[in-house]
C-alpha cells in the first residue's frame, strides 16, 4: 500500500513508456524481433543508469544536482580501456573494484564539497564536470583501447538473456534493498526540508554525501556499460549524458526541488528518451525534428507532472478545509 | 562572521579581477600591451552581454539555459536576413521580436505553470536549436555588414573613443542594468521576487510580470550577443552560442551571486566576466592544452566559490 | 606542450611491410603513418563475404549535426542512391540516422539499421573504435559498412578516406618550406579526442621534427582547439596571441577555421602568417584573395567525398573483392599556382559554399580500380553538384 | 541570583553558567546562566531577541557558546548537534513548527531516531511507539499514515511535540510551541506536562503568555538582553514581577500588561461588506459589514474556518458562497483586494512575510513602489524617507533602515511588516494573528498602533488566539465554529468566558442569527 503510494509519481511516465513501446512496434517489425532486443537494451541502459545516478542528488534537495554524471561515466570508460586493460588488470575483480572505487571517490568529492564545504551543488559538480572531461582527454587523447571479452559479454546475450538485464537487475535489487532501510526516509526528509530533518536529529551532511556516493557509483557503472557496449574507450562517450539524465529525472516525475520521487521514474524516463529517438529513426524523421520533439515532450511532461502535483495539493487542502 | 562573509563576498571578485590581471602580467612577460588589453575587454564584453540574462534570471530565483540557443538563432538570422538584403536594423528588430517571444514563453512556463526554470529553459533551448537546424540544415549562407565586423573587432574604434564598439556598448549597458537594479521599481521587485516569492506575491509584487519581463530581457540580450558574434566571426553558425552555457553561469557564480536568488547583482557578474576571461587567458598563456585547461578551470571555479560563495550553514538558517 | 604521440606506438618495419603488402604500389605513398588512424590494415577483408542481391536498401549512419559539409555529404548520397534506383539497383529512399555526438546511441542506431534490412551502410562514424560490434553484426548479416573520410578501427569495415597523418605531414612540410624551416607555428586543431584531429597533429609534429633534424629552427608554440567553428577558433587565437608576444610565422588550421585565425592575427596587430586549411570553403578563398595570403588548402567538399566512398562501395556490391580494408586517397590542392581555377569573384567571407572547381572528382574513378580484384561490371554512377 | 547555587541536592539535570554568544555585531547571549532540577517545569521568559532561542540552540548543539560552561548531571558536557543533544536526553520542539508536510505523521515522528541507513525499529514497533506518543497528547484518533501537510497548524505543532516525546528524554524543551494551540489542545498538553513532571522528568518552557507561565511553572528564569537577570520559584514570581524583570522599560502596565480597553467610538461609513457569505456551500450564510474606525476580532479554535474567512476577504481564495465587496467593488483576487485598499498580514512571518536578505527599507516599501516612483524610476532617498516614516508610525525599534530585516528581533520584524501595510495607505487591514510570539513590550506598541489606525478611520479585522487581546482591543468579535459563524459578540458581551463558550459551539449570549 505505502509501497504503491510512494511510486504513484511514476505513473505518467510508465504509461508514456508503454505507449512508446507500442508506437515503436507499429513503426517497424524490426522492433518486435527478439534478435534486436539486446541491441535496444544496450542502447537504453546508459540513459537509464545515468538517469538513476542523477536522481539521488536531485532528491536530496537544496538545489541538489550532479552535472558530473556524464563526464564521470566517460572517465571510467577511459580508465578501463586505456589504463586498466593495457596494464593487464582486465579481470572482473579489478575492473569492477576500480569502477566502484572511482564512483565512490567522485561521490565523496562532490558530496563533501556540497555538504561540508557548502558549495552550491551546481557549481561544485560543474567543477568536477570540467575536471573529469580534462582527465579523460589526458588519459585517452583519442578513441582506442579495448575491453576484455567478459566485459563485452555484458552487451551480448547469453542464451537469449541479455547481459545488460543482469546489470539493471543488480541495480534494481540494490535500490530495493536500500529502500527498506532508513536511507530513503532520511533522503526524502532532507530533500523536503533540511532544517526539519536537521532539528529532528537526522545527519543531514551524511545523507547528502550518501546521495552523491550513490550518484557516483551509478555513473561509474554507466561508464562500465559504455565500455562493454563500445568494446573500447572513447573520450567523448560520456558528455551527452549529463543533460539527458537531468531531462530524464524531470520526465520521471521526480520533484526537482527534491523530496519526492525515486529511481523507478527516472529509469523509466531514461528508457523513454531512448525510445523517442528510436521511434524517430524507425519512422525516418529527420534528426532536426528530434531535437524539437525532445524539447516539446520535456515541456509537456513537466506541465503534466506539475498539474498532477497541484491536484494532489488541492486534495490536501480540501481535507484541511 | 555573517558580516565578515558579506564584506569578503562584496570586495573579493573585484579584487580578484584586478589581481589576476597583474598575475598574468607577471607570469607572461610582454602581456602588457594595448592589443592584449583590448582583446581581454572584447571577450569579456561579449561574455558580459550574454551573462546579463543569466544574472537577472538567477536573481529572481530562476535560470536561463536557453541563452546559447538564442545566441545561435540570432547569429544565424542576422546573416540570413542581411544576406537576403534586409536592412540590418530591420533584421535586428525582427530578431529581438522572436527572442522576446522565446523569453516570454520561458517566463510564462516557469512562473505561471510553475515549471522548473532550469529544465524549461533547457527544453526551450533544444527546441530553438532544433528549429534552426531544421530550417537551415546547418547551411547558413548570408553576410553581415562590414561596420558590424568592425564593432566587434579588437582594432575597431568608436568615433573618438579608442575602444571597439562592443566594449563601449557594454559599458553603457552596465550602467543601464545597474540603474535598473538599484533605481527602478522593476529592480526592487526583482530582488523581492527572488528573496521570498510567497511574501512577494502577498506584498502585491506582480510576480508573473516580473518573471516574464526578466526572461524577455534575458532572451533579447542573448540575441544582441548573437548579432554581435555574427560580426565577430564574420560568418554565421548555429552552435556559436555553445560556449556561453557554462561561461555565463561561471561568471555569475564567480562574481559571487548565489543561485538562491534575491542577493548579488550584475555589478558582481561584471567582475566575474573578467575573472573567467582572465583565467582562461592565463591558462592558454601557460601553454596548457585543452585537457589541462579544463581541469584547472574546473578546480579554480570551485576553489573561488569555496572561498567566498559558500552557503550559510543549516544552523544559521534556523 | 604535451608530447602528442604518446598514445600510439609505431609498429615495427616488418609489421608495416605485412600490413602494406596488399596495398597497390602507386597508393603506398598515401599510407605513411596509417597506424595513427588504424592499428593495422587487413588484407582481403571480405574474402568470403558476399553482397546481397539488388535492389539494395542504402543507408547512412551519421554522427554529427548541422554543418554544410555534412549536409552536402548526405545530399550527395541521396542523389547517388536515386541514380542506382533508376537502374533498378536500389530502393529510392536513403535511410539516415544521426546520433548528434552520442556514440552509444550511434551504435544502437547502426544495429537498428542492420535490423531494418539495410544492404549498404555508409557512415561518417563518431568513434574510431566504438562501432565495431555493430559493424561485426552487419558483416555477419552480409551488410556492407563503408566509412567515409574518417577511419574506424574494425577489420570488417571498409574505410575510404584521406590519411589524416599524411594530410597533416603534407601541410607541415609545405608550411616549413614556406617559412624556410624557421619560425613559430600555431596548431589550430579541431576537437580534442577525435582521431582525425590527433593524427593530423602528429603528422605536423613529425614534419617539424624531421626539419629540425636537418637543422631547422621551426617549432610548434601552441596547440589550440577551435572545434571547427570560426568564432571559437578566433576566440582561442585572440587569447593565445594576447599571451604570446613572440611572432607567429604560420598557422596550421584544420578545417573551417582559417578565416577566424586570420582575423585574430590582423586584429591583434600581427602580420598575417602563412595559413593552411583542409577545407575549400569559398569564404576562405575570398579571405585569401582579400589579403592575398600565403596559403594552401585541400579540396574536399562533403559531396565529392561521399562520392569517392560510394565508388568503392559499388565495386564491392558488384561482387569485386577489396584488397585491403583501408583505402587512402590523395586530395586536390589549392595553392597560389591554381588559385584562379577555384576562386570566383562572387565568393565572400560569409559565403558557405565550397570551391570545387570544374571537376568534382577528388580522384579519377580509375584510382580505385587498383584496390579491387575481379572485373564484375559495376553500376554507372556519376558525381553531381549538391544544391 | 542563581537559585541552583543554594540547592546542592538533588543534582541538577542541567546547569549552564555564563554562556556567551555573539552573531556578528549582535550579542545574543551576554552572561546567561540556567539551572534545571529533575522533575520541574522551568519557564524561560524574556522579550523578543533576549536570547531564549539562542540559549535553546546552544542546549541543542546547533550554535556553540563562545564562553561559559554547560553541565549535565553535574558533569561537563559538549553537545555538537541536535543528534548529540537527543542522545543526552534533551528533546526539543523548536520555535517554527518544523515538520515535513509531504511525509506521513509516522515518518515525521520516527525521523531522526534512525541511523543513516539503519532503522531504529521494525515498522510494526514504529507504529506502536508513534501511537503511544500521540495518545499522550490525546491524538489517538489521528491516522498515522496521513501526510502531515493535511493537518491544521495546531495539529502540526502537536505532532512536532509528540515527535519530541518519542525520544528517550529527560528534558523536554518547548520554544513557543504553544503559540498556535487553541485552549482545548493547550489544556491537554499541560496535563501531559504535569504527568511527566510527576514521574521526575523536566520541561523547559518558553512562552510570551504570562497566564501559561503562572499556571504551569515551578521555576522561572528571566532573560534580559542576553543575560539571566533572575530565577524565581513558583511562589516568588507573578506576572508583574516577571514583566518588571524582563523589560528594560520600567512601566509594566495594567493586568497582563495590556493597554486599558479602548473607549467606544461611533461607527464610520461602511468599508467592506459581505452578503450571503459562507465558508463552504451548505453552511449557513451570513452578512457582514466592516465600518471605518472599527476593530473586529476573529476567533475560533484552530481549523474552524476563521483563517479561511480572512483569506477570502483578502482575495487569497475564492468565496465558496456569497460576495465580498469594498464599496460595491467586488473582490475576486488578491490584486483586487490590494487595489481596493484591503491589505493582508500573513501569519507566518518567516515564510510569508519578510524578505530576509533585503534591508528594512526594501521590506517596508516593496508594496508601495509604484506610488513612490516617477516613470518607474526611484531615488534611494525617497525610499528611505518613506520607510522611516512608516517605521515611525509602527514603532519599529532598529539601529538603521539599511540593515537586513533578519537582524531585527521577531517582534520588530512584525512591526516592520505592519509598516509595509501602512505604506500602502490601506482602508482595511486584515491581520492574521499579528501578536503571535511577540513579547509584551512590542505588543503594547502594536496595540497602540492599531488603536491609532482605527482612530484614523481604517477598518481592522484582527484574528488572534489570545482572548484577552480580543476583549481589550475589539469592538466586536466574530467567533467561528465548524466552518460557520457561531456568534458575533458585541463589546458589551465580550469576556473570555463567552468567547470560549462560543468557540466550543455552545449557544451563549449574542449567537448570530444567520
Ligand atoms: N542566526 C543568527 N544570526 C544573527 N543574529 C542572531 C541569530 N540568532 C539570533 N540572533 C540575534 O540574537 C538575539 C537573540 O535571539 P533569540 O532568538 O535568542 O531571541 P529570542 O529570545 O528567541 O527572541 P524571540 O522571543 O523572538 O524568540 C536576536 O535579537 C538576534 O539579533
Ligand atoms: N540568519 C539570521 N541572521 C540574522 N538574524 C537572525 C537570523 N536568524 C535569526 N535571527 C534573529 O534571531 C532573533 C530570534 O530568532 P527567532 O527565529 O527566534 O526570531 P522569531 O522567533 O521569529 O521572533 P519571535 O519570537 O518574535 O517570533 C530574531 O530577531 C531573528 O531576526
Ligand atoms: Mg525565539
Ligand atoms: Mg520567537
Amino acid at each position: 500500500m505505502t509501497w504503491l503510494r510512494n511510486r504513484l509519481y511514476a505513473g505518467p511516465v510508465l504509461v508514456a513508456l508503454v505507449a512508446f513501446v507500442i508506437l515503436n512496434m507499429l513503426a517497424s517489425r524490426a522492433f518486435i524481433d527478439p534478435g534486436n532486443w539486446n541491441g535496444l537494451l544496450v542502447g537504453a541502459a546508459p540513459f537509464m543508469i545515468t538517469a538513476m545516478a542523477q536522481t539521488g542528488p536531485i532528491l536530496s534537495g537544496d538545489g541538489g544536482i550532479d552535472l558530473s554524471v556524464g563526464p564521470l561515466a566517460g572517465l571510467v570508460n577511459a580508465l578501463i580501456a586505456a589504463v586498466l586493460v593495457p596494464h593487464g588488470w582486465d579481470d572482473p575483480l579489478s575492473i569492477i573494484a576500480a569502477t566502484i572505487g572511482v564512483g565512490l571517490a567522485s561521490g565523496l568529492l562532490n558530496g563533501v564539497m556540497i555538504a561540508v564545504v557548502r558549495v552550491q551543488p551546481i557549481i561544485a559538480t560543474l567543477g568536477t564536470f570540467l575536471a573529469y572531461q580534462g582527465m579523460t582527454l589526458e588519459i585517452l587523447p583519442m578513441a582506442g583501447g579495448a575491453a576484455p571479452a567478459w566485459l563485452r559479454g555484458l552487451a551480448e546475450t547469453h542464451g537469449h538473456v541479455p547481459g545488460m538485464l543482469g546489470v539493471l537487475a543488480l541495480i534494481a535489487v540494490a535500490w530495493l534493498g536500500l529502500e527498506r532501510t532508513a536511507f530513503r526516509r532520511n533522503l526524502v526528509a532532507v530533500g523536503g526540508d533540511a532544517r526539519a530533518a536537521y532539528t529532528s536529529g537526522v545527519n543531514v551532511a551524511g545523507v547528502r554525501i550518501l546521495a552523491y556516493l550513490m550518484s557516483g557509483v551509478l555513473a561509474a557503472l554507466a561508464g562500465l556499460v559504455f565500455t562493454a557496449a563500445l568494446g573500447s574507450g572513447d573520450p567523448s562517450v560520456g558528455m551527452p549524458y549529463t543533460l539527458t539524465s537531468i531531462a530524464a529525472v524531470a520526465l520521471g516525475g521526480v520533484t526537482l526541488s527534491g523530496g519526492r520521487g525515486g529511481l523507478l521514474g527516472a529509469a523509466a524516463a531514461g528508457a523513454l528518451l531512448f525510445l523517442i529517438q528510436t521511434l524517430f529513426t524507425l519512422a525516418q524523421v529527420s534528426i532536426f525534428y528530434l531535437q524539437i520533439c525532445y524539447g516539446v515532450i520535456l515541456l509537456m511532461a513537466l506541465a503534466l507532472n506539475a498539474a498532477g502535483e497541484r491536484i494532489r495539493r488541492r486534495r490536501i487542502f480540501a481535507q484541511l478545509g | 562572521m555573517h558580516l565578515l562573509r558579506r564584506v569578503a563576498g562584496h570586495g573579493m571578485p573585484f579584487a580578484l579581477a584586478v589581481a589576476l590581471f597583474f598575475v598574468i602580467n607577471l607570469v607572461i612577460p610582454g602581456y602588457a600591451n594595448l592589443n592584449s588589453l583590448l582583446s581581454l575587454l572584447l571577450l569579456a564584453s561579449l561574455l558580459g552581454l550574454a551573462a546579463i540574462g543569466q544574472t537577472l534570471t538567477i536573481l529572481i530565483g530562476g535560470f536561463d539555459m536557453s541563452i546559447p540557443a538564442v545566441i545561435g538563432l540570432a547569429n544565424v538570422l542576422t546573416a540570413l536576413l542581411y544576406g537576403a538584403g534586409v536592412p540590418i536594423w530591420t533584421a535586428a528588430v525582427v530578431i529581438f521580436a522572436i527572442a522576446a517571444v522565446i523569453g516570454f514563453l520561458n517566463g510564462f512556463a516557469a512562473r505561471y505553470l510553475r515549471l522548473n526554470p532550469l529544465v524549461v529553459t533547457l527544453a526551450m533551448g533544444s527546441i530553438v536549436l532544433g528549429a534552426i537546424w531544421a530550417g537551415t540544415h546547418g547551411e547558413v549562407a548570408g553576410s553581415v555588414p562590414n561596420w558590424l565586423v568592425q564593432t566587434v573587432s579588437v582594432i575597431g574604434r568608436t568615433g573618438p573613443i579608442p575602444l571597439p564598439g562592443v566594449v563601449v556598448l557594454w559599458i553603457v549597458v552596465i550602467a543601464g542594468v545597474l540603474l535598473l537594479e538599484r533605481r527602478s521599481v522593476l529592480g526592487r521587485w526583482i530582488f523581492a521576487a527572488g528573496a521570498n516569492p510567497r511574501a512577494a506575491e502577498l506584498a502585491g509584487v506582480p510576480m508573473l510580470g516580473v518573471w516574464i519581463t526578466v526572461y524577455v530581457l534575458s532572451a533579447v540580450l542573448a540575441a544582441l550577443t548573437g548579432i554581435l558574434l555574427a560580426g565577430f566571426s564574420g560568418a554565421a553558425d548555429p552552435s556559436v552560442g555553445a560556449p556561453y552555457l557554462v561561461t555565463t553561469v561561471a561568471a555569475v557564480v564567480v562574481g559571487g551571486t548565489p543561485l538562491t536568488g534575491g542577493r548579488g547583482g550584475y555589478g558582481r557578474t561584471v567582475a566575474g566576466c573578467f575573472v573567467v576571461t582572465e583565467l582562461s587567458t592565463l591558462l592558454v598563456g601557460l601553454g596548457l592544452d585543452q585537457a589541462g585547461q579544463q581541469m584547472c578551470l574546473g578546480f579554480l571555479i570551485v576553489a573561488l566559490v569555496a572561498i567566498y560563495g559558500r552557503e550559510a550553514p543549516l544552523s544559521l538558517r534556523l | 606542450l604535451r608530447p602528442v604521440d604518446a598514445a600510439v606506438a609505431t609498429p615495427s618495419a616488418a609489421q608495416q611491410a605485412k600490413d602494406l603488402a596488399n596495398v597497390p604500389k602507386d597508393a603506398r605513398q598515401y599510407y605513411e603513418g596509417y597506424w595513427f588512424a588504424t592499428d593495422r590494415i587487413v588484407s582481403n577483408p571480405l574474402a568470403d563475404w558476399h553482397p546481397h542481391k539488388p535492389p539494395w536498401q542504402v543507408c547512412h549512419n551519421d554522427s554529427y549535426l548541422g554543418n554544410s559539409w555534412r549536409a552536402n555529404l548526405v545530399a550527395e548520397l541521396r542523389l547517388l542512391t536515386r541514380q542506382l534506383a533508376k537502374q533498378g539497383l536500389a530502393k529510392p529512399n536513403l535511410i539516415v540516422t544521426n546520433s548528434n555526438g552520442d556514440i552509444n546511441l550511434e551504435l544502437s542506431q547502426l544495429k537498428a539499421e542492420v535490423a531494418q534490412g539495410c544492404d549498404v551502410i555508409m557512415s561518417y562514424p563518431g568513434s574510431a573504435t566504438g562501432l565495431c560490434s555493430g559493424i561485426h553484426d552487419a558483416f555477419k548479416k552480409g551488410v556492407l559498412f563503408v566509412s567515409i573520410d574518417s577511419i574506424v578501427d574494425c577489420p570488417e569495415a571498409i574505410n575510404v578516406a584521406t590519411n589524416p597523418y599524411w594530410r597533416g605531414k603534407f601541410e607541415g612540410e609545405w608550411i616549413l618550406k614556406a617559412i624556410h624551416d624557421k619560425g613559430n607555428i600555431v596548431a589550430m586543431n579541431g576537437q580534442p579526442g577525435t582521431s582525425n584531429t590527433y593524427a593530423e597533429r602528429v603528422g605536423l609534429q613529425d614534419a617539424v621534427n624531421a626539419a629540425d633534424a636537418q637543422g631547422g629552427h621551426a617549432k610548434v608554440i601552441g596547440d589550440l582547439y577551435g572545434m571547427w567553428t570560426g568564432s571559437v577558433a578566433k576566440t582561442e587565437m585572440l587569447k593565445f596571441l594576447a599571451t604570446h608576444p613572440q611572432p607567429v610565422s604560420a598557422v596550421f588550421s584544420t578545417g573551417n577555421m582559417g578565416v577566424g585565425v586570420g582575423q585574430a592575427l590582423q586584429q591583434s596587430g600581427r602580420p598575417l602568417a602563412v595559413i593552411t586549411e583542409v577545407t575549400n570553403l569559398c569564404s576562405y578563398l575570398a579571405y585569401w584573395k582579400e589579403n592575398n595570403l600565403k596559403a594552401l588548402t585541400f579540396v574536399q567538399d562533403g559531396g565529392p567525398m561521399a562520392y569517392s566512398a560510394f565508388v568503392p562501395a559499388m565495386h564491392i556490391m558488384a561482387g569485386q573483392k577489396p584488397k585491403v580494408n583501408v583505402i587512402f586517397m590523395p586530395l586536390p590542392i589549392i595553392s597560389a599556382q591554381n588559385f584562379d581555377d577555384y576562386y570566383e569573384p562572387s565568393m565572400t567571407v560569409q559565403s558557405t559554399c565550397f570551391a570545387n572547381g570544374k571537376d568534382l572528382h577528388l580522384v579519377p574513378d580509375s584510382y580505385f580500380d587498383q584496390f579491387f580484384t575481379g572485373n564484375e561490371t559495376m553500376p554507372k554512377i556519376e558525381v553531381v553538384a549538391t544544391p | 541570583m542563581h537559585r541552583a547555587v543554594h540547592h546542592p541536592a538533588p543534582p541538577l539535570l542541567i546547569e549552564a553558567r555564563d554562556l556567551r554568544r555573539r552573531f556578528g555585531e549582535t550579542v545574543a547571549l551576554a552572561a546567561c546562566s540556567l539551572a534545571i532540577r529533575p522533575g520541574e517545569i522551568h519557564a524561560l521568559v524574556g522579550e523578543n531577541g533576549s536570547g531564549k532561542s539562542t540559549l535553546i540552540k546552544i542546549l541543542n548543539g546547533i550554535v556553540a557558546a563562545e564562553s561559559g560552561t554547560l553541565a549535565l548531571d553535574g558533569a561537563p558536557a559538549r553537545l555538537t548537534s541536535p543528534r548529540a543533544a537527543q542522545r543526552a536526553g534533551i528533546a526539543t520542539v523548536f520555535q517554527e513548527t518544523l515538520v515535513l508536510d509531504e511525509m506521513s505523521v509516522r515518518d515525521n515522528m520516527i525521523l531522526g531516531l534512525d541511523g543513516l541507513v539503519r532503522r531504529r525499529a521494525a515498522p510494526a514497533r514504529e507504529a506502536a511507539m508513534v501511537r503511544a506518543a500521540l495518545a499522550a497528547l490525546g491524538l489517538d484518533v489521528l491516522d498515522i499514515e496521513r501526510p502531515v501537510g493535511t493537518l491544521s497548524l495546531a495539529r502540526r505543532q502537536l505532532v512536532g511535540i509528540a515527535r519530541a516525546l518519542l525520544r528517550p528524554w529527560r528534558l523536554l524543551i518547548l520554544d513557543e510551541s504553544t503559540s498556535a494551540l487553541d485552549i482545548a489542545d493547550r489544556d491537554r498538553l499541560f496535563a501531559a506536562l504535569r504527568r511527566f513532571r510527576a514521574d521526575g522528568r523536566s520541561i523547559l518552557f518558553v512562552s510570551h503568555r504570562m497566564d501559561e507561565i503562572e499556571t504551569l511553572a515551578d521555576q522561572a528564569t528571566v532573560l534580559r538582553a542576553g543575560s539571566s537577570v533572575a530565577s524565581l520559584p513558583a511562589g516568588a514570581f507573578s506576572t508583574d514581577i516577571l514583566l518588571e524583570l524582563m523589560s528594560s522599560r520600567e512601566e509594566a502596565g495594567a493586568a497582563e500588561g495590556h493597554a486599558p480597553p479602548r473607549p467606544r467610538r461611533s461607527r464610520g461609513r461602511k468599508l467592506l461588506s459581505l452578503c450571503g457569505f459562507a465558508l463552504s456551500a451548505g453552511k449557513p450564510q451570513f452578512d457582514f459589514d466592516l465600518h471605518a474606525g472599527e476593530i473586529v476580532g476573529v476567533a475560533g479554535l484552530e481549523g474552524h474556518g476563521q483563517v479561511a474567512f480572512l483569506e477570502c476577504i483578502a482575495g487569497l481564495r475564492p468565496a465558496p458562497a456569497g460576495a465580498v465587496a469594498v464599496e460595491q467593488a467586488p473582490i475576486r483576487s488578491h490584486r483586487d483586494a490590494l487595489r481596493r485598499g484591503v491589505t493582508f498580514l500573513p501569519r507566518d512571518r518567516k515564510t510569508e512575510g519578510i524578505f530576509a536578505p533585503l534591508s528594512v527599507t526594501d521590506n517596508v516599501t516593496v508594496s508601495c513602489l509604484p506610488r513612490l516612483a516617477r516613470w518607474g524610476a526611484l531615488a534611494p532617498s525617497w525610499l528611505t524617507t518613506a520607510a522611516l516614516a512608516m517605521c515611525e508610525r509602527a514603532r519599529v525599534r532598529m539601529t538603521g533602515a539599511h540593515l537586513p530585516i533578519a537582524a531585527l528581533s521577531g517582534g520588530n520584524q512584525q512591526k516592520a511588516l505592519l509598516a509595509r501595510l501602512l505604506a500602502t495607505r490601506p482602508r482595511v487591514l486584515v491581520l492574521n494573528d499579528p501578536m503571535r510570539g511577540v513579547d509584551l513590550g512590542a505588543k503594547r506598541d502594536l496595540y497602540d498602533v492599531l488603536a491609532g489606525l482605527a482612530a484614523e478611520g481604517i477598518g481592522i479585522l484582527l484574528l488572534s488566539t489570545e482572548l484577552v487581546e480580543l476583549c481589550v482591543l475589539c469592538d466586536r468579535v466574530m467567533v467561528f465554529h465548524d466552518h460557520a459563524l457561531a456568534a458575533t459578540l458585541d463589546r458589551t458581551e465580550l469576556a473570555e468566558r463567552s468567547l470560549i463558550a462560543a468557540m466550543f459551539g455552545q449557544p451563549g449570549p449574542g449567537v448570530a442569527a444567520a
